[in-house]
């Protein structure tokens, strides 16, 4: 069998989430490995769209930013900043949106804003909203990758930047928030997904080797575990295989 | 009209201390050679709009240009922090930064109102948000048809707006191509506007995908080939990702960052052309 | 993904009696043949919504299509007056007309906010006019911030779009350029769309001026070569005016257009190509 | 002396009144013609706006629509109609509006609505408002263009679908109306202008030929004569020849 990073793993978990056809909010990083990595494989008609403004981009490498020349050079088209949030992303048009975050707590609710308890005295200062508030109320599902540490997978976030289920069951509703909210959590243990009760996030697959032990102590609440919880399959030969021919690509690209 | 200057003309007759100063360009042709030039002039208590406040507002920070920052999204991308802004506000070093932060659509909906004249925009957004229950410029407001609840944010209009284009024709008129984010909307929402360009051309030529900025709706046109750098200009230059890379390093701390700036902003000429080759990451350390 | 089938096909599949249907087209690429084909489907009881309801809507109206129109300016472009139309409203032939009437701005607003997913929009219009008194879909609305006064429409959000363009990809890609109108718009405000084209290509080549719609934002594509006749499409054919002229003649009295309805319309083939040439007036009388 | 028609008096006063460089937002017909015959004299600078969003149209022959090809095909920049109105009527940035009208009255008030006193049982049914009322609350200034007849120079309109100066001083202060209202209105008489102190239009020109009394008869108000009353001097054959070579042109581009 193949070794693979806990990464890797990941990102072909992400992959797999996507399915052809989907038109899919990407954002650069991991996100953007696997939405490429889906289109290189299964899904070769997914819509990549970047909050740049390009739509239907078809980089042959992962672009290192989500506004690389690669990206305009080859979208179906390039809009404005302001359209692509507000046609595009607002309605609801949007298939799925891949969001990181710096902490996410059980109900999916993500910061990437500051960490510690005052803002105005920030233990970090992370980098802020971006489109990620927008693209957790609007797009038809969002899923969520982050490694699993407890310090990450937190009770309750320091700041609520995008909203995930809120304060539970009902909430994005009253907030009439468009989209059904995150359906997942990729990690590098496993990947959980929402209790449709509870909103809580439970563990219902993990990776080859991981114990459910290992996934309940890198979570910061009392992580549930799903009745059909599910080993998930390692990474194939071909999925490794074009993985890394997309980063070795990309690579080059950056020396050229 | 706009009048074709000196980027170093553009920059004294536009910025002024205390401005609000909104400087645009999303990921391609940010305005790298402008924000320079705002720094040797040693511009003070700027108030800095930009929904991406990347490595070129990490700089003007750190120069101490900044006592306010309007912002959705503030990182090094792809790679990670910005070390100027987290200890400007973390530390208040070189000067305390004030923050006034909003998401990307909400940002993007403010340039918009702004250039359309109205005083607010309306989105979907923020809705049991943090930066709901914190921002300024962010209200409720219910649409008087239906009583659906929305979000109100206010109009951005900067004192100046800065940008940067691949061409200009000798009438001031303006054309991008590629990724052109907001610019438009930060030129049209703000009092005076500087563009500066790669090169400056008899007469335009359309391009797919291009936007034109009438010379009218435009203050001033300065030349600067290169002024991206280390983002790019589609067509004329590419992305110097390793840049992004040693940012990280040469911005870790303050001595190595000062002498950066010394060395590559403040003793080097006014011309964006030349102090993008000498800034280049392999001339740094 | 749209679906490319035939002009009668898409018409069949998307456009229902009582359904809400905009077809948008600012002076150029004007869907024509589309409206005929709606006319020879008899479809009844539509709510016609056009900013500009031009000769097409005049025949749609006039064929009896339409219960109420929704619009902001009935004329024959430099020429006159829309007689069908007129006579629906003076004299409800061949059935009343219900008016929804609005500005440009208002409508092209209206379209914004459907597009936008958002159920009304704001703008500096309307105040103090005629149409602020009477009209559906405009309301005061406050600014949270200023407290100024502004104005509000409602969405439009019909069920069918219908433009044309220039050309789409076999995927189904749009690509129209020139005046474009507020025909993005109108097909993102809408549940269901038809886009008829010039031709169908292998793949788009970008223009200068161009604007893409992807297919998967779309319904369904057909063929229409000439479908804008006696509307123009920049590149393929020029604006017919003297069709324009001939019109105000055809429409003037209730026999002479129906009898050119029958020969033109209801007794053509379902294709928008071939209509066009017989419909120019030097075979109409 | 050259013979003229007085439409081609009206067109050449028309475009006596706008200044190079200035922006001007223009409709079909004669607003077309001046605007074009101005670019051809004294004003090659003159900034063409036509609400189908071509921005800088420089057309040499009249066009027939407000979106001829030739307008696209000449113009600086082609924006959408929600661009043109929101980025650029309604901030002000557009320095001279024309505007036509069926009806006028004393305040500069403009109907192109509906003719007799119900509104659902109208006398004619007119086109309606265009891009008319954001034109007329936005421009700068407005120059309004008609014939003057008894019937459309009217005490009160029967709609009021573009605002001039509402019921007299104070109006467009109190509606946030931006720009500075109705300066002219150019007839095929003469020209009237606002009072500053009443906001009604009383005759500030006559053409060659015309009697004041011929101006106050085909006016269905009590049309005041300004102490300054001037007459307008007659068009220059220079002025007539590039008006006609305009027109020749556009017959041709018609025919061709």
């Amino acid at each position: 069998m193949t070794e693979y990073t806990a990464d890797e793993m990941m990102t072909v978990t992400a992959a797999r989430a996507l399915r052809d056809g989907m038109t899919c909010f990407v954002g650069i990083g991991l996100p953007s490995a696997a939405a490429n990595l889906a289109r290189a494989r299964h899904a070769p008609n997914l819509v990549l769209i970047y909050e740049s403004g390009t739509i239907g981009a078809k980089p042959d490498t992962l672009p290192l930013s989500i506004g690389d020349g690669i990206l305009a050079l080859t979208a179906d088209a390039v809009v404005s900043v302001p359209e692509i949030f507000n046609y595009w992303l607002q309605p609801g048009r949007i298939d799925v949106g891949f969001l990181g975050a710096a902490q996410v707590d059980r109900f999916g609710n993500i910061n990437t804003t500051v960490i510690g308890p005052d803002y105005d005295q920030p233990k970090v200062r992370l980098p802020g909203a971006g489109g990620a508030p927008e693209i957790a109320a609007s797009c038809r599902e969002v899923i969520i990758v982050l490694r699993q540490r407890e310090r990450t997978f937190v009770d309750s976030v320091d700041f609520i930047t995008s909203v995930g289920f809120g304060a539970g069951p009902g909430s994005r509703q009253r907030l009439g928030l468009g989209g059904a909210g995150p359906q997942k959590i990729i990690t590098d243990l496993g990947v959980l997904q929402p209790s449709p009760h509870t909103a809580e996030f439970v563990l219902t697959g993990v990776y080859p080797g991981v114990l459910v032990s290992d996934v309940q102590r890198q979570t910061g609440w009392d992580l549930q575990v799903s009745a059909e919880l599910a080993e998930i399959p390692a990474p194939l030969p071909e999925e490794l295989a074009a993985l890394r021919a997309l980063q070795a690509a990309s690579a080059e690209g950056t020396e050229a | 009209m706009a009048e074709i200057v000196s980027l170093a003309e553009a920059i004294e007759r536009t910025v002024n201390d205390g401005d609000t100063v909104a400087m645009e360009g999303f990921t391609h042709l940010i305005p790298h050679a402008a924000g320079h030039e705002v720094i040797r002039q040693r511009r003070r208590r700027l108030i800095l709009v930009r929904m991406t406040p990347d490595i070129i507002y990490d700089q003007m920070i750190g120069a101490g240009c900044a006592s306010k920052l309007v912002f959705s999204w503030g990182g090094n991308p792809g790679v990670g922090s910005l070390h100027r802004f987290r200890d400007a506000v973390e530390n208040s070093w070189p000067a305390p930064l004030e923050l006034e932060e909003h998401s990307h659509a909400g940002m993007a909906n403010r340039y918009v109102a702004g250039a359309s004249g109205l005083p607010f925009a309306v989105l979907r957004g923020y809705r049991g948000t943090g930066l709901a229950s914190r921002g300024a410029g962010i209200a409720d407001i219910s649409c008087p048809f239906t009583g659906e609840k929305l979000t109100a944010v206010s109009a951005l209009r900067p004192d100046v707006a800065v940008i940067h284009a691949q061409q200009a024709d000798l009438a001031g008129n303006v054309q991008l191509w590629g990724i052109t984010g907001v610019q438009k909307e930060a030129v049209l929402a703000a009092q005076r506007s500087v563009v500066t360009v790669e090169e400056i051309v008899d007469t335009l030529e359309p391009r797919p995908g291009g936007i034109v900025l009438p010379g009218w709706a435009i203050s001033y046109v300065a030349e600067a080939k290169g002024g991206a750098h280390p983002s790019y200009a589609l067509g004329y230059s590419v992305r110097d990702n390793d840049f992004y890379l040693a940012w990280d390093q040469i911005s870790r701390d303050r001595a190595t960052f000062s002498r950066w700036l010394d060395e590559h902003v403040l003793g080097a000429t006014p011309s964006g052309a030349r102090q993008v080759s000498s800034a280049r990451p392999g001339a740094v350390r």
